[in-house]
């Protein structure tokens, strides 16, 4: 008697690029009332192709090349929004959002309560953010604060592969407008990952912690994730055993996780690109500071971008928070006491 | 002499331009009259409706009724703050009477008058100048979008609405309508891109009232008149008398007809004048003359109306007075509905945030709802004590 | 012998509205540089009545109305900086400079930068902010989270008629954009002030201790320090000796003021209007935190607007921090200890 | 039947509409010719001024060859990226020609090539697309803006700039250039209008090279041209050939002319063609087919004028290798600044940001040293242990 196995769907190595065009495709496929739009998201397929082969599929009426202004973009999902669909734009960069920031701070974030719950705006804002990738300025921007300090957001960002699809899935399916940041320099790290049977949905508002650790807590996001773990690596030569917090979305923020965490280490350093000075990592440290504060053997540190303009290319190595930066910085942990 | 005629210039060194170069349409058809149409006191009123223009003046005189009583409610602290229509009240009226049932109306922040004449409550309607919630309707139950204070921002709302419907396959027209000071927006000249390129069926309708608060027409604009911005996204510019209710339903049919045909976006500049000051909170002797109000006063949409209808023998004092009647009744629900102190709820603030409250607004509203219980307990104490 | 004494010019009541029009006009007057323009600033004199008389004054090339745009606004005034004028831009309310922000981002804040310093932009960018005015929707936001997060803006906010004056004279004398948020509802607060000899410029970046303590520091500007004085008063009934910090710019943030102080009362509660999830009092509370570490007695605690969009008149006084909130708030610094 | 025949209708009844009540100025004037002026191979050509041309021909040639040595530079990884003007460059050559020494050039982020047809070392125009420091001339002392990322939003700088000019009585004219895509934005349309209300001393010229990145005019807008958008704003709209430089140089000259004059702003459309991808990264063939591009290779800018030049004997083969000779001693010169490895200081990340240092820059600039410093002793302790 023969019998036939019956294998699960190979994970394959897979982009996060990848993982995002199926998740749209997938949306589109399931819902008629999502619908893509935004600059080159057409025949192009954007100009990370990350919407490439959606209008071919869902036609032009589904993935949609808008004419070129942002707010004119948002405004006209807002509208559409306000019809029963569910939008999917594209910003094609982080600085590109900008001229779309009236619409996104006095509608997008405000209708629902506008309305008392009378229209809810179901729209996914995706937006390329951060540095790493050699672009000049205007190119490379982390605007996260931005949307962070507007209630009425929700701030997702993936980290890895796994969740660029289950998060940019969940983000459409909620009722509610959330930006979603893409780590633009992360779009092609590569993952096993079975694009035939993808994971199940995350819900939004859980971090994850991707590494556990007992000396310190790094807590980090998005692009930043990876150095992290590369940094929690090299500490074990120094004899530090870090433990390391994805929070994947930064509104809802996860503050049990972090601070369950950080009750278990007493020490912690929060890590992003994004500059420091009122950057998301400012909450997180005073959150963590007011919930841990007898848990605590040092103060939260910050390892972040400068509080300066994103940096031409040839500079960028010098702002970016790196491994070593890292390390230095969990030195300053107060270890004597 | 051509160039044919010169030695060695002939023919060849001279390239056939690339097809894409023309032109795709013509600009005349876009270009709007030169001067506003008008109906009333012209050989067109002749083909006037009699039904349609008997309701037209009921709801004119309502509607000038409901600008007095709004005012009133002002000085009387009854409402925050009221922006009047007084002298606008049939680009108003007219907006909201060429819509069908399954239509949009996107209101400014003025065109409180346009959301009563489709049918709304006038406390509804008024309910964010008074200082309670923020919209004070269901909109999608209304079909009229929120009241839009940022100035502009609702058309391209509408634009993406209506193109919406029209994927859907729905027969939805979306009426936007904005001021002369809000077209110097970069979301006006967005929307009227988008709308055009993408042939949605709306109708764009600018009260141009003569003023932005207080920065006159001239110093908003160059243009020959704001309908010739039409002209610029392929789109008919039309000029119409915002005064004559005749010519401005006119004017709005034709262009939600033709909206609703397939045949693409219109924009309508209504030329009108804002009789009273910029809000109960303005002060306009600060930047205008009484001469220039007074020669507006003198060409009223309701005396322009009255006198057609009285004129043809359309309209006697019977119906003008069941017409200040019915304005009457109206002013008086509004003033009673006003009366009634509002009930707000304090916890609202943090039940409609998300769909889903986060944990940091439970904790806000939680530290909320203690207060008022220690609060209401305290009260509760001096009560007892006294 | 008759001795003629030369009197000070006496000092009246005069409100923050009167010395910010008396701020523009004496720098309009010392220097043909200045250009004041935005909505409605002409005839009208602004909608709170800011710029009375300038147009008048100086003329309309001087005091311009421009066309309602804000971006456009902005953006000419970037024109007229590079050409060496120092404007003056008026936003008529908190949430119509939201559609400037492409402007403000992308090109006020970065142009010296961008340009290494051949280019600066003198621009002062008058923002009336904050609630508790009985306004509607979109004119009461508290947007300084977003100007804070935003490197190379100096971001500068009075509290009293003495620093409308002078705060205001110092950004229009700076040689860097400055955001400069009036707190709408202190323009007709009154003090005896002397128009005539208006006190000296202070710099820009000084904090101010208006009154000292000694148990517990409460940090605040613009619009809420009334209110700390008031708690201030309020808690010495409680038997609490409070200290109030305004900060006066929140970019420069005086932190040594700050730190300061903390380290002296051991305590400390950051408050202002703006939401309190990655508002600017997530900043002050983590710099606190992490360089008062071994001073504090109790963590850093912030009393804010909630994390909801302005809400309507008539439940704003739920919303906005008050005496009552601060003290709650100030007995929860764990006083058992 | 007019309505005065009306029993009862008669004069009475119907109201002078007030004075402000009619367009302000004639649209005529205002409109673009329906096709794209043309100078070559027309019989204006016969006007040509044989000097200027032969000049323009050299600062053609020079482009494309600049274009080429860019393009090539990408390929060497000595650029990030390079937006070619293949097929544009009379566009980008007439816009530097046309201003006097005094006068502003506003260039988008493609339009490094006018910026060295200003006279800008071509190594210091591409000092942002090279990944060094973002701006790479001090824009004063060249009077030309930084190059403009962020789509149209130099438009409104260049018109605040003309205004300040004018109002301190200095004769400076501002030309502003864009893409089509760029006229969709918000901020072309507040600058335009800003720029009329003003009339400010201002030259919009938009590149319509058919496509932004991927997408093609059609889903741009549905303007008849995008000249006919100056009409909105009261501004003469005209439309050139922009692969015609005798055409652009006198549309150019005659608006610059006008500007200076007190005259206003006017908008140029350049119909053209952007004959390579977007950039060196983008794949043009996902997106157009190659007939389009072979129909605008056949109206190639420096062929028209070779072709008018040479049949018209104003030149000859010994001038076509005077202008390559120069084009290529430009390359050569490019070739040799680009492979130097620029020297940037990291401490200048914190040394611009303000004018003072703030302390936390202070701070952070200390941290970064230390850090540099530290790299530096362990590889000096490698080199040593080696
Ligand atoms: C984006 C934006 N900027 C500024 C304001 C403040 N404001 C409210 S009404 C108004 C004038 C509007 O003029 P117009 O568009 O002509 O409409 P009208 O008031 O005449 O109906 C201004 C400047 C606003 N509401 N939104
Ligand atoms: C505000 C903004 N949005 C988007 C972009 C990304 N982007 C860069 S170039 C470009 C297309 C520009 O097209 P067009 O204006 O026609 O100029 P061209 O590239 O053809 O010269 C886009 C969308 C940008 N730079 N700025
Ligand atoms: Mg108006
Ligand atoms: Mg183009």
């Amino acid at each position: 008697m023969t019998t036939v196995a019956v294998k699960p769907p190979a994970a394959k190595p897979a982009t996060m690029a990848q993982a995002l065009n199926r998740a749209m495709r997938d949306a589109m496929a399931e819902d008629p009332t999502v619908h893509v739009m935004g600059e080159d998201v057409g025949a192009l397929g954007g100009v990370f192709r990350i919407t490439d082969g959606l209008a071919k599929e869902f036609g032009e009426d589904r993935c949609t090349d808008t004419p070129l202004a942002e707010a004119g973009i948002l405004g006209a999902a807002v509208g559409m929004a306000m019809y029963g669909l569910r939008p999917v734009v594209e910003m094609q960069f982080d600085a590109f959002a900008y001229p779309a920031f009236e619409q996104l701070i006095s509608h997008v974030a405000k209708m629902r309560n506008r309305t008392k719950g009378a229209m809810p705006l179901p729209i996914t804002i995706r937006v390329p953010y951060g540095g790493g990738i050699g672009g000049v300025e205007h190119h490379c921007d982390s605007s996260e604060a931005y949307y962070v300090a507007t209630p009425g957001l929700t701030v997702v960002t993936p980290a890895t592969v796994e969740d660029a699809y289950g998060l940019l899935r969940a983000s459409i399916a909620s009722d509610d407008p959330v930006i979603f940041l893409e780590p633009k320099r992360l779009y092609w790290s590569k993952a096993d990952w079975s694009p035939e049977a993808p994971a199940a949905v995350p819900g939004i508002g859980e971090a994850l912690v991707r590494r556990t650790g007992t000396s310190a807590t790094l807590i980090t996001y998005g692009p930043s994730l990876p150095v992290c773990l590369e940094a929690a690596e090299a500490a074990r030569e120094e004899g530090w055993d870090l433990e390391v917090v994805d929070l994947r979305s930064l509104v809802p923020f996860d503050e049990e996780t972090v601070v369950a965490s950080v009750r278990r280490t007493g020490r912690a350093v929060v890590v992003h690109e994004a500059g420091g000075f009122g950057g998301p990592g400012a909450e997180i440290a005073a959150r963590i500071s007011e919930r841990c504060f007898h848990h605590l053997e040092a103060p939260v540190l910050r390892v972040t971008g400068f509080d300066i303009p994103y940096p031409p290319p040839m500079l960028e190595k010098h702002h970016l928070p790196g491994v070593d930066r890292i390390l230095d910085t969990v030195a300053r942990l107060q270890w004597e006491n | 002499m051509t160039v044919q005629e010169l030695p060695g210039a002939g023919a060849s060194h001279r390239s056939t331009p690339p097809p894409a170069w023309r032109p795709r349409t013509d600009a005349a058809p876009l270009l709007p009259d030169p001067e506003p149409y008008r109906v009333l006191g012209t050989p067109a009123a002749d083909r006037l409706d009699p039904e349609l223009m008997r309701r037209c003046y009921a709801e004119l005189v309502r509607g000038r009724r409901y600008n007095a009583q709004a005012t009133a409610l002002t000085r009387q602290g009854r409402l925050a703050v009221y922006p009047s229509t007084v002298g606008q009240e049939a680009c108003e009226i007219a907006a909201a009477m060429v819509l069908e049932e399954q239509d949009w109306l996107f209101p400014s922040y003025r065109d409180t008058l346009a959301a009563v004449a489709r049918g709304l409550d006038p406390v509804e309607a008024l309910t964010l100048l008074r200082g309670d919630w923020h919209t004070g309707y269901d909109p999608r139950e209304r079909r009229i979008a929120p009241l839009s204070t940022p100035l502009a921002t609702q058309l391209p709302h509408a634009v993406g609405l209506a193109h919406a419907a029209r994927l859907r396959g729905d027969d939805v027209v979306a009426l936007a309508m904005v001021g002369d000071g809000g077209t110097s927006e970069g979301d006006f000249h967005e929307a009227m891109n988008f709308a055009a390129v993408w042939q949605a069926p709306v109708v764009f309708l600018v009260q141009n009232n003569g003023f932005a608060i207080s920065v006159p027409l001239a110093k908003q604009t160059a243009a020959p008149t704001l309908a010739h911005k039409a002209v610029g996204y392929g789109m008919p510019g039309r000029l119409v008398d915002g005064n004559d209710i005749a010519a401005m339903h006119e004017v709005l049919s034709e262009a939600v007809r033709r909206a609703r045909s397939g045949g693409g976006p219109t924009m309508i500049e209504a030329v009108t004048y804002r009789i009273e000051a910029h809000t109960n909170a303005d002060d306009a002797t600060r930047y205008r003359g009484d001469a220039e109000v007074e020669a507006w006063k003198a060409h009223d949409p309701i005396e322009l109306l009255e006198r057609e209808l009285t004129a043809r023998g359309l309209l006697d004092e019977a119906g003008i007075k069941a017409a200040k009647d019915a304005a009457e009744a109206m002013a008086a629900a509004l003033r009673d509905g006003m009366n009634a102190e509002p009930v707000l709820d304090p916890m609202d603030l943090f039940g409609h945030v998300y769909a889903q409250q986060t944990g940091r607004l439970r904790e806000q509203a939680a530290m909320l709802r203690a207060e008022l219980e220690a609060a209401e307990q305290e009260e509760h104490e001096e009560g007892d004590g006294s």
